[in-house]
């Protein structure tokens, strides 16, 4: 009975981490931000051919 | 997923395992023996502590006593008049039994269950709702009579081993196989129930989904019914459990019936979140 | 039976943000003892509310007539006014809010000084305190530099009401400065309607209950404009066929007759094609375009000559017979009116594309008409005075030497503020003053924008709450709202002109931008005398009367300007604009070949330029419209706003979805080479396969800001009117993948 | 039996702007959770296209109102022209009506510990008034239905595809369904 009882403990706190690790999901936020910490921009001119021409802004 | 809703929970998972605490003793004393008067005292004790842990869940506990007031069709005025009412009997029982009059205490016993038993019913009728199809059928009311008839027994033979007392009756292999048959109960018509929700509105379905994705339920499969069930086998076959094996018996019935009761509350899905 | 829910539980709402101790505390404003009955749902005069006329300032087509319901110095409502026919006593989500912006727990009180740029270690400081950091810096910044070019300005749309000009003002008057010159919103679409017709002006949009066929072309009213879907819908209740061009099911086009669902950009291959099919069939107005135009032939020359129906079915993703049906429709139900968006715009071929449409009015003769024309906005209602913004220099000011000898402020383009800012030399600007304004937001690239703060000795931004921008300051003042001051406004929609009365006290120490200029003018003057031209006194109210002008005051049929605090008026303009043929172009008539478009390197004619393609790496056009519950990042981060619309998501088509293994509601990460964003997927096929959604806009407390992504490429127009070109907002391509 | 009010939703014409929504706030300044009108989208799938259309739902008093029967309290009542009404004096917080209330109408306000829901303004009809979600629609999609009885409402329904069962509680509540436009996409097969 004694063996019975504490292999049914074993379970339960089994059983309870389980469910512990199912109920506290990883959390994940809305996030923004720069994926090129170098980048500097573009200097846009008009002179230049096409209406999206420019020079790195270095 | 709602609200877990706490001191529902405890308020209708204990007041129900007082009542069916009562339903154990009362027929067990009906012989007149047994010192009546520290037997009442469990089932009042623990009525009036699920009484009290329900003024939790108002939001003014303080205009509680409002609530009697529209008995015409509220079913929540209609348990607390019931619950209170059962209390009351409770303790008239527990003061005339030291006045030592046994027929009055039986007749005010069969009463204090009667009215305990008929809270039951109020208490689930509350939650017979179209607005919330999980709860919307007889489920609702089988649910909170097993945990009545599942709590009680095992809080009786608990009680038993621990003070072996007058109130007898609660003979261990009958105890035993009252409470696997009672689980397999249970177990059945929670099956049936998901299914017939899964068959359901979409509302009703989003609440199976719950269930079935909530780590708790499946705790509460294994701890409140399957561990339980092998325990009440033991019991059955031995006849005669130790004081450790009411103890886990009651512990984890209670506890499956409490998260059972939590996950009642919490998966309930209303019928307008079909719209959301 | 009293239900007094609703002035104990605002009265309690003041309290929770801390303001309810604080105002009596700072004698910011008067409480009275609470036991006023404004119980019974506001019974406005009749319990005593005193009455308010206000209008909404914010960047919107519909400049809402507010009434605003003040007791006991506590503003305690607000209604739409029913004075003004075209807001009709209505206001919309965003203006519903507005007790809950003012007195916002989040609203700033005091002027604030930062230890650390970003760093959100604010320190409260006094009014003095602040400006007298600020005169100091600008005196320094004169001796070291010589003049004050290296201080900046960067206002632009966060109020438009008229003596919010003053800020512009007060930087005059301190001498030559640099300025961001500009307009990110629609100014390829004005150089376009400048081409073709001289000026931008639409029709008064009332006025479209009396078309009977109505294309709402890159435009979504049902959010932007919801006032002017009243009129869309009592001209369909007259007959009229609501037809929507757009790249997704918007909401607008969810109550379309005829929704057309066209590739992003290539909105003038659609005009062209119609305009080829109306040619070919003999549907053009000729006498119209013999009288009112020029360039025609050229124009119909090049539609035979490169121009087919399947060619713009190809480029568009339109069926051909769709687009001949829309081309029948269109030329032969008259009149027909033409809404162009400010979306279709944001584009490298923008400005050509409304030229397109422009040209597809023209020859059709419904420009001009009741119930036609081409609407794209108008500034007609504009002309006041400036007298906030007009300065003299102080003796001695240097600036930018022109060919012609005199001198000039320094202009950055607003649109591309953060690399030109890091760009400009000789001097390098040192101090920005940031005013009606949130660049770290609301401008692409705010990446390059914060790094170019970095170089900056003093950072001053002038706003409401502790915005992105605000947060990377030195120094914010708090400005007041549109009921803590006086004004006057006008809409580049509608004809009404309006009043804005100052109904309560300003919050705590929140000031105007005036009250703020002048403030500024004494301490500068105290520093160094004759250093600032600013004027040191006046009521804002008397400001308000020294904007109108004769011309303004028979515009609006007024002797003068007090006679608005009746209401607001109606200009009395033509019911459709160019109804009297007087074109404001070189020639007087339609230029559907431009004279002025080839000086700025553009087609003379509205030829098809292509639309911008997605790169290989990042095969998803992003693009990122107005929302439904904010105006850039005004209003979304209101209690009551993050309440309805708590999160932002990404709209992504199912099959794309299904393609990258996204399900609802799962957590995407959207990026190209210069940015990322994550946030959650939300699948609707109201979008395109290749198409992500998502909407602009600054949520309390959360990281989200989806111009991370968003690069500074020009739109094609916009240098001639607005200084600048535009932006092409909605030409960004990104990746997508699932985060978890 | 006395005259019913009731609200028409035009869904036809709301634009889900919740302009609606937001007007109620702004007349009572209410809490901030607390939804006593709230917009709905209508799901994709229940449309022939994907589209935007909305449900704006308030307070329906019904004619058989869920609430009015489980309160314990006694706290709602329904007034002669049908507008069920909710003594926030009396209300002792059970939650029991959100729970019965087949459309979410009453809602727990956590800071008062007391429910609250839609009133229909009755104040402001009893001045002859419009409801303030009424008067603030720009698109004119939200009426009010003077009684309920009479209403002839040719090509207005009963109940639209999502909404919760009519007959628990018999909403006073009608709706024009939405229109379908025709639309040429390009993910058509």
């Amino acid at each position: 009975m004694k063996r019975f009882l504490s292999s049914l403990l074993v379970i339960l706190t089994i059983a309870l981490f389980l469910a512990g690790c199912g109920s506290s999901k990883k959390s994940v936020s809305v996030q923004s931000g720069s994926t090129d910490e170098n980048y500097r921009g573009v200097i846009y001119q008009d002179g230049l051919q096409g209406p999206e021409s420019g020079k790195p802004n270095i | 997923m709602t609200n877990w809703e706490w001191p529902l929970v405890f308020f209708t998972v204990l007041s129900q395992m007082a009542v069916g605490y009562l339903a154990l003793v009362v027929p067990a004393t009906a012989g007149g023996k047994g010192n009546h008067a520290r037997i009442y005292l469990l089932p009042a004790g623990l009525l009036a502590a699920a009484m009290v842990i329900s003024l939790a869940h108002l939001g003014h506990p303080e205009n509680a006593y409002r609530a009697l007031t529209h008995l015409g069709s509220s079913w929540l005025s209609r348990e607390v008049l019931l619950f209170g009412l059962t209390f009351l009997l409770l303790v008239f029982t527990i003061l005339v039994a030291r006045a030592a009059n046994q027929f009055l205490v039986r007749v005010t016993a069969v009463l204090a269950l009667g009215s305990g038993l008929l809270g039951i019913l109020a208490s689930a009728m509350i939650y017979v709702l179209p607005a919330r199809p999980a709860w919307n059928n007889f489920n609702t009311v089988l649910t909170f009579y097993l945990t009545a008839f599942l709590l009680g027994p095992a809080l009786g033979l608990f009680m038993q081993r621990f003070s072996p007392g007058p109130a007898a009756g609660v003979e261990g292999s009958a105890t035993g196989r009252a409470l696997a048959l009672l689980l397999v109960l249970s177990i059945i018509s929670s099956l049936s129930y998901l299914s017939l929700l899964a068959g359901a509105g979409p509302e009703a379905r989003l609440t199976v989904h719950a269930l079935v994705a909530s780590p708790w339920w499946w705790l509460r499969v294994v701890a409140g019914w399957l561990a339980p069930l092998g325990l009440s086998y033991q019991l059955y076959r031995k006849g005669h459990g130790s004081l450790a094996l009411t103890l886990a018996l009651l512990i984890l019935l209670l506890a499956g019936e409490l998260m059972g009761r939590a996950l009642f509350y919490g998966t309930a899905v209303p019928l307008i979140e079909g719209l959301l | 039976m009293a239900y007094q829910l609703s002035r104990r539980s605002f009265l309690k709402g003041l309290a929770a943000g801390g303001a309810l101790t604080a105002l009596t505390a700072y004698g910011g404003l008067k409480m009275a003892p609470t036991a006023a009955g404004v119980a019974d749902g506001y019974p406005e005069a009749a319990a005593g509310a005193r009455v308010f006329r206000n209008v909404c300032p914010r960047n919107c087509y519909d400049t809402c007539s507010m009434l605003s319901y003040v007791k006991d110095g506590i503003l305690r409502k607000v209604s739409g006014d029913p004075a003004n026919t075209f807001t009709n006593g209505r206001l919309c989500v965003k203006g519903y809010t507005y007790t809950r912006r003012v007195y916002s727990p989040d609203r700033l009180k005091y002027p604030m000084k930062q230890d650390k740029r970003g760093s959100g270690r604010w320190q409260r400081i006094s009014w003095d305190e602040a400006l007298d950091i600020i005169a100091r810096k600008i005196l320094d910044i004169k001796k070291q530099y010589g003049s004050t070019l290296p201080v900046c300005l960067n206002k632009y749309s966060g109020n438009f009401d008229i003596l919010h000009y003053g800020i512009e003002g007060m930087m005059s008057s301190i001498g030559y400065t640099t300025r961001a010159l500009g307009t990110p919103c629609w100014p390829a679409g004005i150089d376009a309607q400048t081409y073709d017709f001289g000026t931008l002006w639409n029709n008064d949009p009332e006025d479209l209950v009396n078309s009977r066929y109505i294309i709402l072309w890159g435009v979504n009213p049902a959010w932007t404009s919801v006032h002017s879907m009243r009129f869309l819908y009592a001209a369909r209740e007259k007959g009229a066929k609501l037809v929507v061009i757009d790249p997704v099911v918007t909401q607008t086009a969810s109550k379309a007759d005829l929704y057309l669902q066209i590739k992003p950009a290539t909105d003038g291959a659609l005009a062209l094609g119609m305009a080829r099919h109306i040619l070919d069939n003999g549907w053009v107005d000729q006498e119209y375009l013999k009288a009112n135009a020029v360039g025609w032939e050229e124009f119909f020359a090049y539609l035979r000559r490169e121009v087919t129906l399947d060619w713009a079915s190809k480029v568009t993703g339109i069926p051909a017979g769709v687009i001949a049906d829309l081309a029948r429709e269109y030329a032969t139900t008259k009149p027909a009116a033409i809404w162009i968006g400010y979306g279709l715009q944001r584009h490298t071929n923008g400005g050509q594309n409304v030229r397109a449409i422009d040209a597809l009015a023209a020859i059709t003769g419904n420009v001009g008409k009741s119930g036609g024309g081409a609407l794209y906005g108008h500034l007609e209602t504009w002309g006041f005075n400036y007298a906030a913004m007009t300065m003299p220099k102080p003796a001695g000011a240097l600036g930018v030497k022109k060919p012609d000898g005199t001198m000039s402020d320094r202009f950055i383009n607003i649109n591309n503020f953060g690399a030109e800012l890091l760009n400009v030399k000789d001097p390098p600007v040192k101090m920005l003053w940031i005013a009606c304004r949130n660049p770290l937001s609301q401008d692409p690239e705010p990446q390059v924008v914060q790094k170019a703060f970095e170089n900056m000795d003093l950072v001053v931004t002038v706003d409401h709450f502790l915005t992105r921008t605000a947060a990377w300051s030195d120094i914010v003042l708090p400005a007041t709202t549109q009921f803590e001051e006086y004004g006057v406004n006008a809409s580049y929609w509608h004809y009404w002109v309006g009043i804005n009365e100052q109904a309560i006290e300003p919050y705590f120490e929140a000031k105007n931008d005036v009250q703020i200029a002048m403030l500024l003018s004494a301490k500068l003057n105290a520093l160094e005398p004759g250093s600032c031209t600013y004027p040191t006194g006046g009521s804002l109210e008397e400001l308000v009367g020294k904007e109108f002008n004769q011309k303004m005051l028979d515009l609006l049929g007024i002797a003068d300007y007090r006679e608005l605090k009746q209401g607001p008026r109606k200009a009395k303009l033509l019911t459709a604009a160019w109804s009297d043929g007087k074109f404001r172009t070189p020639s007087g008539k339609i230029e559907i070949k431009s004279s002025e478009a080839p000086k700025y390197g553009l087609p003379a004619l509205p030829v098809y330029v292509p639309e911008k393609q997605a790169p290989p790496e990042y095969p998803y056009r992003f693009i990122t419209p107005h929302w439904r519950h904010g105006l850039h990042s005004q209003f979304q981060n209101i209690d009551w706003m993050m309440n309805v619309s708590p999160e932002p998501f990404v709209e992504i088509h199912p099959a794309t979805a299904a393609a990258k293994g996204i399900r609802d509601g799962d957590w995407v990460k959207i990026y190209n080479e210069i940015g990322y964003l994550t946030l959650k997927a939300r699948i609707t096929a109201t979008t395109a396969p290749e198409i992500l959604v998502a909407y602009e806009a600054w949520y309390k407390d959360l990281d989200y800001n989806l111009n991370y992504t968003v690069k500074a490429v020009p739109s094609d127009m916009g240098k001639k009117a607005t200084g600048n070109r535009g932006l092409a907002f909605h030409d960004n391509f990104v990746n997508i993948e699932k985060v978890r | 039996m006395g005259k019913q009010l009731g609200f028409l939703v035009d869904t036809e014409k709301c634009i889900g702007c919740f302009g609606c929504e937001m007007a109620c706030k702004n007349e009572y300044q209410a809490e901030v959770k607390p939804r006593w009108r709230r917009v709905y989208q209508q799901k994709e799938g229940n449309l022939p296209y994907p589209e935007r259309n909305f449900m704006s739902l308030a307070c329906n008093h019904c004619a058989d109102p869920a609430c009015l029967k489980v309160c314990p309290v006694g706290a709602y009542s329904k007034r002669e022209d049908g507008i069920v009404l909710h003594d926030h004096g009396r209300c002792i917080g059970c939650r029991l009506c959100t729970m019965a209330c087949p459309y979410g109408a009453p809602q727990y306000n956590e800071k008062e510990g007391k429910v609250e829901k839609c009133q229909l303004c009755y104040q402001k009809i009893d001045r002859g008034e419009e409801p303030a979600c009424v008067a603030a629609c720009p698109v004119g999609a939200l009426e009010l239905i003077k009684d309920l009885a009479s209403f002839p409402g040719p090509g207005t329904v009963k109940e639209l595809p999502g909404f919760p069962d009519i007959t628990i509680t018999r909403p006073s509540v009608r709706f024009v369904p939405p229109r379908t436009g025709i639309q040429i996409r390009r993910d058509a097969e």
